[in-house]
């Protein structure tokens, strides 16, 4: 159903009082060879920086033992990468020559990421301001029926996979073993040191119910507020962060607040 | 994505319309009043298209903020799996391969026709090289153990290499495989509870990227193939070979971000 | 249908405790406000409820007003006006937004109230699981009472009660004093929704959060607590027990038995409270009589009945040391297959019966009511030892270690 | 009016001054079914739209009846006697009759019995219940109400009202309908394998967790995240075309408001429908690899899950509303004669309502969310009541000293305007934190939600339909019983939802397979309200048919409108318009320019006075 027509007369420039063809004039712009080169060399530059500096802070905290802020690492990269996303935006994608609503149209999309992003760190960033075990992620929180890999039959453990392989392996070469391999695989350019494990510091993790909820039940040390003689609220709040294994042993510690 | 090119049969037209390139006897769409406004509309549209591949990517970002918000020395971990080389091996191949991909435009602008091929190519083989890398040295050995021969990593762990096969082109070391994303967990030597959460942020990451590598591969395949047999783009018609241009610098554009997110943190 | 409607809404419009402005009361809610916070809420609802009616009404009029009046007529044409009047189009964006910050700023001033424990709260904690909840008392009791809706319950619904297809748990908490709940979820996403409050908090699998009320007792109306033959409870001092019931129910979508998934806060005088809660400790019980508290309270009774009848899980009469046919081989449910079954559920299922048992962990059952737990099933089993001598564990046969 | 300039204009139709309407056969049955098929025609796309969503809105309805049949009678067990095969009762050993339970209640496991035969437990038939309800939110949210208004009337008329031949990408407008039915067909097979019980917003760890061993819900998801894909390429499509396709002297401002509403709609189509994309695709992968993201067990987060759910979710509530405004903003003027008033100010308020839509999505976590986020949710919640407003103002206000015909549309257009401000009136104290505390998952956002999307779209798409039918398929209907239709529907309908309201206030749970029996009352008279509302739908579905069997034929412009689709012929021919149109008045010029196709004697122009501009 397509049919040729003639090209289209000029005269529709004169009935289009609003502009909408005005700039199809830039649509065909041709950078020239010289400037995608210089922009090739530029991004490349800033990709030995951006590794540059991430070396630089490794050496920082594992030679000098200055212990950085965590957001510098995240600021000098996301910097040099908004840097470089600019760069690939204006020059490659041509977004500096084409028609300026491509431009709108992309600023909108990151607007909306922000949106989404801010919003939701906004939330699930501050659970914590009246009630602070409200902020924790419960040590061992869970709905169970992990599974130990991935096919159907493997059993289930009621435990974090990371522990249970751990275990596994340990049971499996023994701990002596286990530390020799384990030495061997975290070789140095992989970053953390490797912390012989003992055996006894094993179980730490379990999910179902944070361990402290029910069977912990503390003196009444400081509960006195409890209007009647009863001994105080079972309500052990996991009060080191979940993200740190060490901290957290299953044994049921008294919470204090 | 039909709408991005002509709509004429161009097997047809070849036979038909003599030695003529495809990109001069053009025709936009009926419903066009000309081929700089179809051109412009196919832009628009593209740069939409775009936009919700961003958004696409906002939902993996936004869970990598959060997991790491929530469980920073899981990810710092985690990360210290990666090797930092590999990904600037790969950054570096795919801005090198975006630089081709732009020249290879602006050859077809200036009706460089073999020039502008041969950037294709090249575009298609940066891209090429970045998935062998990307499945050859960062995938299997990190979720099966098996290291291709010559592994640079592989020295490190000579000591604990157990089989062989293919003729000692593949080395499997005894205890590295494993890390893989949430259930798949199955490495032995992690240190925080958490590391499964990092595999699951790093494989959906990577892998939709390295999905929408192949997607832009074909792309590139694809407008190969008209630009040879057909001579499809030219100075006044390259709407496919630019937006599949466009597709293949987000494309950049994500990993340039992915990149330090996911190897450069500790 | 009629009578049902009027049983429960006893207000009146003379009796609206709010005065002139809400005589519509009892199609709104079931019940007064129990509380300061609940009157506050549906404070706050009647009077966005009649600045409602005020803009609705109004609006609706001049809409009907124009239909009339400028209905079309054959060849008469509209006559002229003006398009748009940017006075008038400012005023009427501009006024709706005083009202509507003044119902942001009432509703954000409620809701702190709802948010914000009183610091000499009671403390306890509120655990969801599918479809059951579970309060643990501060001395570490939980409520063994379950009733039926419509078999003997006196308040709700008689004959026409339900769901009442199993017994809900009661919660019986101290009137006039605050209580708080740190609530735990140890499945998926419930929803601690007592309508008579006004308040509800989603309750998580990973992470905690809190609700607090308090709910009114003297100076309310109530009724008398009765036992299940209908006589009057009177207390060790011989007085009668009042008590006022507020339903629970889970407000999150969270499976089959959802709409099932209720409980009754039962609020009664804190000495009768606090007789109760003594009365379930298991501290100075026998093993089995903890294990029937156990079995009560940990939503066993749930599934698991004592009469040997079929429920959604295996019957326990008869049970203990008896051959179950399991996906794993017959096994005999002794001690060894018990424990699995509570902390590791899924590793053995009964034939003929779904894989749906929740996890327990050390934490809920603790190694004391788990002894309970066997006392309570031996001492209901036919194959159990005469003697019922309270061993510890049984030897471990082969079939139980296969796992 | 507009001038049809012969001299001037090109040769828009490209060939021959004669050819027929797009509705025409090409040829034999095959032939025209091929031609349906691979059809680039937006006209017919959007009639394929049309009848794939009213297909789907048919299913969605049936589940919507069974919830409601179900709910007539609370599940309850009761005791009852025991009786042997001759209808005795049973003693046991000590004299006294036996006693068993028996449960009453559960009509749809009546209706659709277990393998047994027997009902023996409550969960089977809140099984049913549970994907019921659950197929009605799924079907009705992603397959009728999202593509309703913009798929099928957008698609035909925003061509037509830019005066363009076609939208911008014909083909990737017959590939969206094309994913449009892969998605359905993803869906429907979901529930042909047994039905999905997650609700429609997948909410985990209940929808990771659930029927573990079927792929139902992994069907149903992936079909929803491939009506996406849909949703997105429409959007775009719109967004391109109402950039680059407007007629000549058509200037953003000379746009239809119908225009500016889809506008805005696609604009969050394209913007929000991926993230629900990224979400739907780990909630799959979530389910076949258990990777953790949203799963408590591994560390994930499922309120995480809910904000990403409802990023999406929340604008799209737009996506079904903004589209519905737009047809307002068309059947009121029409149907009144009579300018809009404050064009700019609703165009506006359009584009309004679609950035805020992205700030206030929280609002739909208040029971879960943290008190910062609640707080700063709420707070930008009743920024929504703003633009909303306006427009409500602006529609009342264009009714004024107008010549309002209370045609089926614009009966239809004033039930909207009724239904709406209950709608969002009701929204005040589901904005409010301390009242939603008590209403959020409560019947009370039950009736909230049926009266925004129910009330507003479905009512708006059929007062579309009315308004447009003339158009698109060159036929009258009876006006009489459409009418009729109408009053019915609106009845029923009310009679459906506003029960509900009670309810929620009263403290009846969303999702409830069986309640205490103190709401029996009201929920008896809202299953019968929906007994009325199909009733409605059904008067309609025959006036319908009737008018493409029998129905007299339509004139090019039966209303009188001044919107470019009236110029065309009724029904349109293949390209449209014989000749590019050029637009020389406003859409809603009523006072200056006699309609398309009428003559001035039929239409008297109003006196101007001297200030009039």
């Amino acid at each position: 159903m397509s049919t040729p027509h003639a090209a289209a007369p000029e005269v529709f420039d004169e009935l289009d009082p609003h502009g909408m063809g005005a700039y199809t004039k830039h649509s065909h712009h041709i950078v020239s060879g010289m400037t995608l080169k210089s922009i090739l060399i530029i991004l490349l530059a800033f990709t030995a920086i951006t590794v540059g500096a991430a070396q630089a802070e490794k050496f920082i905290e594992t030679s000098l033992h200055i212990e950085l802020p965590r957001w510098v690492n995240v600021i000098v990269a996301m910097s040099i990468a908004t840097v470089k996303a600019s760069l690939v935006l204006m020059f490659f994608m041509l977004l500096r020559y084409s028609n300026p609503i491509n431009t709108v149209v992309f600023l909108f999309c990151l607007l909306a990421f922000a949106l989404f992003l801010f919003f939701t760190l906004l939330d699930l960033g501050t659970r914590g301001m009246i009630n602070p075990i409200k902020a924790h992620q419960v040590e061992a929180g869970g709905i169970g029926g992990i599974r130990a890999g991935w096919r159907a039959d493997a059993p289930i453990i009621n435990q974090a996979p990371v522990v249970f392989w751990r275990e596994r392996k340990i049971a499996e070469v023994g701990i002596d073993e286990y530390n020799r391999m384990k030495s061997i695989l975290s070789h140095p350019h992989e970053g953390h040191g490797a912390p012989a494990v003992s055996s006894g510091n094993m179980s730490i993790n379990r999910p179902g119910i944070t361990p402290g909820l029910f069977s912990a039940v503390a003196p009444a040390a400081h509960d006195e507020h409890a209007p009647h003689g009863a001994s105080p609220a079972p309500h052990g709040a996991p009060d080191a962060p979940a993200h740190s294994p060490a901290a957290a042993p299953a044994s049921a510690e008294p919470a204090k607040h | 994505m039909t709408t991005l090119d002509t709509r004429s049969n161009p097997l047809g037209a070849d036979v038909q319309g003599g030695t003529e390139p495809l990109w001069k006897r053009y025709l936009p769409g009926h419903h066009w009043r000309t081929a700089d406004e179809e051109f412009d509309a196919c832009t628009l549209g593209f740069w939409l298209f775009l936009a919700t591949e961003v958004l696409l990517f906002a939902g993996l970002f936004c869970g990598y903020t959060i997991m790491r918000f929530k469980f920073p020395q899981a990810f710092a971990n985690g990360s210290s799996y990666l090797d930092w080389r590999w990904g600037t091996l790969n950054t570096v191949v795919l801005l090198l391969s975006s630089y081709t991909m732009a020249a290879s435009i602006r050859a077809f602008q200036m009706d460089r026709q073999s020039h502008g091929r041969r950037l294709l190519a090249a575009t298609f083989v940066f891209g090429l090289c970045f998935l062998l890398i990307k499945f050859t040295f960062e995938y299997t050995p990190k979720l099966s153990g098996w290291f291709i021969a010559f592994d640079p990593a592989l020295s490190h762990y000579t000591e604990l290499v157990d089989n062989k096969a293919l003729g000692g082109l593949f080395h499997h070391v005894a205890g590295y495989g494993g890390k893989a994303p949430g259930q798949f967990f199955s490495y032995a030597f992690s240190e925080d509870p958490w590391e499964p959460l990092w595999w699951s942020i790093y494989y959906c990451a990577t892998g939709i990227h390295a999905l929408h590598v192949i997607i832009g591969m074909t792309l590139i395949a694809w407008c190969f193939r008209r630009a040879l047999f057909f001579k499809a783009y030219g100075p006044s018609h390259y709407t496919m070979v630019e937006n599949t241009g466009l597709y293949w610098h987000l494309v950049d554009l994500i990993w340039i971000f992915l990149f330090p997110l996911l190897y450069l943190i500790h | 249908m009629l009578k049902t409607l009027t049983n429960n809404w006893t207000a009146t419009l003379a009796e609206s405790p709010q005065g002139w402005w809400a005589p519509g009361w009892r199609w709104f809610f079931q019940n007064f406000g129990v509380n300061e916070n609940a009157k506050l809420t549906d404070q706050l609802y009647m009077e966005i409820f009649w600045i409602s009616v005020g803009w609705f009404v109004f609006l609706m009029a001049i809409m009907l007003i124009c239909v009339v009046k400028y209905r079309r007529r054959p060849g008469v044409p509209a006559p002229y006006s003006p398009s748009h009047n940017t006075v008038l189009e400012l005023v009427w964006t501009i006024i709706p937004c005083f009202f509507l910050f003044y119902i942001f700023l009432q509703g954000f001033h409620v809701y702190v109230d709802k948010l914000v424990a009183p610091g000499d709260s009671l403390q306890m904690t509120l655990t969801a699981k599918k479809w059951d909840w579970t309060i643990t008392y501060p001395n570490g009791a939980a409520s063994p009472e379950r009733t039926l809706i419509g078999a003997d319950s006196t308040q709700f619904g008689g004959e026409n009660g339900s769901p009442g297809s199993r017994p809900i748990p009661i919660f019986y908490m101290p009137g006039d004093v605050p209580i708080h709940f740190n609530m735990i979820s140890q499945d998926v996403m419930h929803s601690f929704w007592v309508p008579d409050f006004r308040v509800k908090f989603d309750v998580f699998p990973n992470r905690y959060t809190t609700y607090w009320f308090q709910a009114k007792l003297q100076g309310a109306e109530t009724n008398t607590l009765r036992d299940s033959t209908g006589k009057d409870v009177v207390t060790a001092q011989g007085e009668k027990v009042p008590y006022i019931d507020h339903f629970i129910f889970c407000a999150e979508y969270c499976g089959d038995q959802h709409s099932e998934m209720l409980g009754i806060i039962r609020v009664v005088p804190m000495a009768y409270y606090l007789a109760k809660t003594e009365e379930w400790n298991i501290e100075g019980k026998t093993p089995a009589e903890i294990g029937k508290l156990v079995y009560q309270s940990q939503g066993c009774s749930a599934c698991h009945t004592l009469d040997g009848s079929k429920g959604a899980a295996p019957t326990w009469k008869d049970l203990y040391m008896s051959q179950q046919p399991t996906n794993a081989g017959s096994v005999v449910a002794d001690d060894n297959y018990i424990r699995e079954s509570i902390y590791t559920p899924q590793a053995k299922i009964v034939d003929g019966y779904p894989s749906n048992m929740p996890v327990y962990t050390t934490a809920q059952i603790d190694e004391r009511r788990l002894q309970g737990l066997f006392a309570f099933m031996r001492s209901i089993s036919k194959y159990a030892p005469a003697e019922a001598a309270p061993t510890t564990a049984a030897p471990a046969t082969p079939e139980t270690e296969k796992k | 009016m507009t001038t049809l300039d012969n001299s001037r204009a090109h040769d828009f139709g490209g060939h021959g001054h004669h050819e027929g309407s797009y509705l025409t056969p090409k040829g034999g049955f095959f032939t025209t079914v091929w031609d349906w098929a691979t059809t680039v025609d937006h006209k017919k796309i959007g009639v394929m739209y049309l009848v794939a969503v009213l297909f789907m809105f048919f299913l969605g309805g049936l589940a919507a009846l069974a919830v409601r049949t179900e709910l007539l009678d609370p599940v309850r067990t009761v005791m009852v006697q025991a009786v042997d095969a001759q209808g005795k009762p049973l003693l046991d050993a000590d004299g006294k009759p036996v006693m068993k339970t028996e449960i009453v209640g559960q009509t749809l496991a009546r209706w659709i019995p277990p393998k047994g035969g027997e009902i023996t437990s409550i969960d089977y038939g809140n099984q049913l219940y549970n994907r019921a309800f659950t197929l009605h939110g799924a079907i009705m949210v992603f397959m009728v109400i999202i593509p309703s208004i913009p798929a099928s009337l957008g698609n035909f008329f925003i061509p037509l009202m830019l005066g363009a031949k076609d939208v911008a990408f014909p083909r990737l407008n017959l590939l969206s309908w094309y994913i449009y039915v892969t998605g359905s067909i993803f869906a429907v097979s979901s529930i042909l394998l047994g039905g999905v019980d997650t609700g429609w917003t997948f909410y985990t760890p209940y929808s990771t967790t659930t029927d573990a061993e079927h792929a139902n819900v992994v069907l149903m998801v992936l079909g929803a995240f491939i009506l996406g894909f849909s949703s997105i390429l429409t959007g775009l499509n719109f967004v391109v075309t109402v950039h680059k396709l407007r007629a000549p002297g058509m200037g953003w401002f000379d746009m239809p408001l119908f225009i500016w509403a889809m506008y805005s709609t696609s604009i969050i189509q394209v913007l929000a429908t991926p993230v629900i994309g990224i979400t739907l695709l780990l909630l799959v992968f979530e389910r076949m690899f258990k990777i953790g993201i949203f799963d408590p067990s591994l560390g994930g987060d499922p309120v995480l899950y809910q904000h990403f759910f409802w990023f999406y979710s929340h604008p799209v509530v737009y996506v079904m509303i903004l589209p519905a405004f737009g047809v307002i903003s068309e059947i009121i003027p029409v149907h009144s004669h009579k300018k809009i008033f404050g064009y700019r100010a609703v165009a506006f308020a359009s584009l309004g309502v679609a950035l805020v839509s992205f700030l206030v999505w929280g609002h739909h976590m208040f029971a879960s969310s943290g008190e910062l986020g609640a707080t700063v949710f709420s707070a930008l919640t009743f920024l929504v009541a703003i633009p909303t407003a306006v427009k409500v103002f602006n529609w009342i206000a264009t009714l004024y000293k107008g010549s309002i015909a209370l045609t089926t549309p614009m009966l239809y257009a004033l039930m909207f305007l009724f239904l709406f401000s209950i709608g969002g009136l009701t929204g005040l104290p589901l904005g409010a934190l301390a009242t939603d505390l008590h209403l959020h998952d409560s019947y009370f956002v039950v009736a909230h939600f049926h009266y925004v999307m129910m009330g507003g779209t479905i009512i708006t798409f059929v007062a579309g339909l009315h308004h447009w039918w003339p158009k698109m398929f060159g036929k009258m209907y009876n006006q009489f019983w459409a009418n009729v239709g109408a009053w019915t529907v609106f009845v029923g309908f009310n009679l459906t939802f506003f029960t509900q309201f009670f309810l929620g206030t009263q403290g009846m749970p969303r999702r409830y397979a069986s309640y205490v029996s103190e709401y029996q009352t009201l929920h008896i008279w809202s299953t019968v309200g929906s007994y009325v509302l199909l009733l409605g739908f059904l008067i309609h579905l025959f006036v319908f048919i009737h008018s493409l069997v029998a129905g007299r034929k339509a004139p090019a412009n039966p209303w009188g409108g001044l919107t470019l689709e009236w110029e065309a012929e009724s029904p349109p021919i293949e390209h449209n318009f014989a000749h590019e149109p050029i637009v020389t008045h406003g859409p809603y010029d009523y006072e200056t320019t006699v309609p398309p196709h009428w003559s001035a004697k039929d239409y008297p122009l109003p006196h101007l006075p001297a200030n009039a501009h």
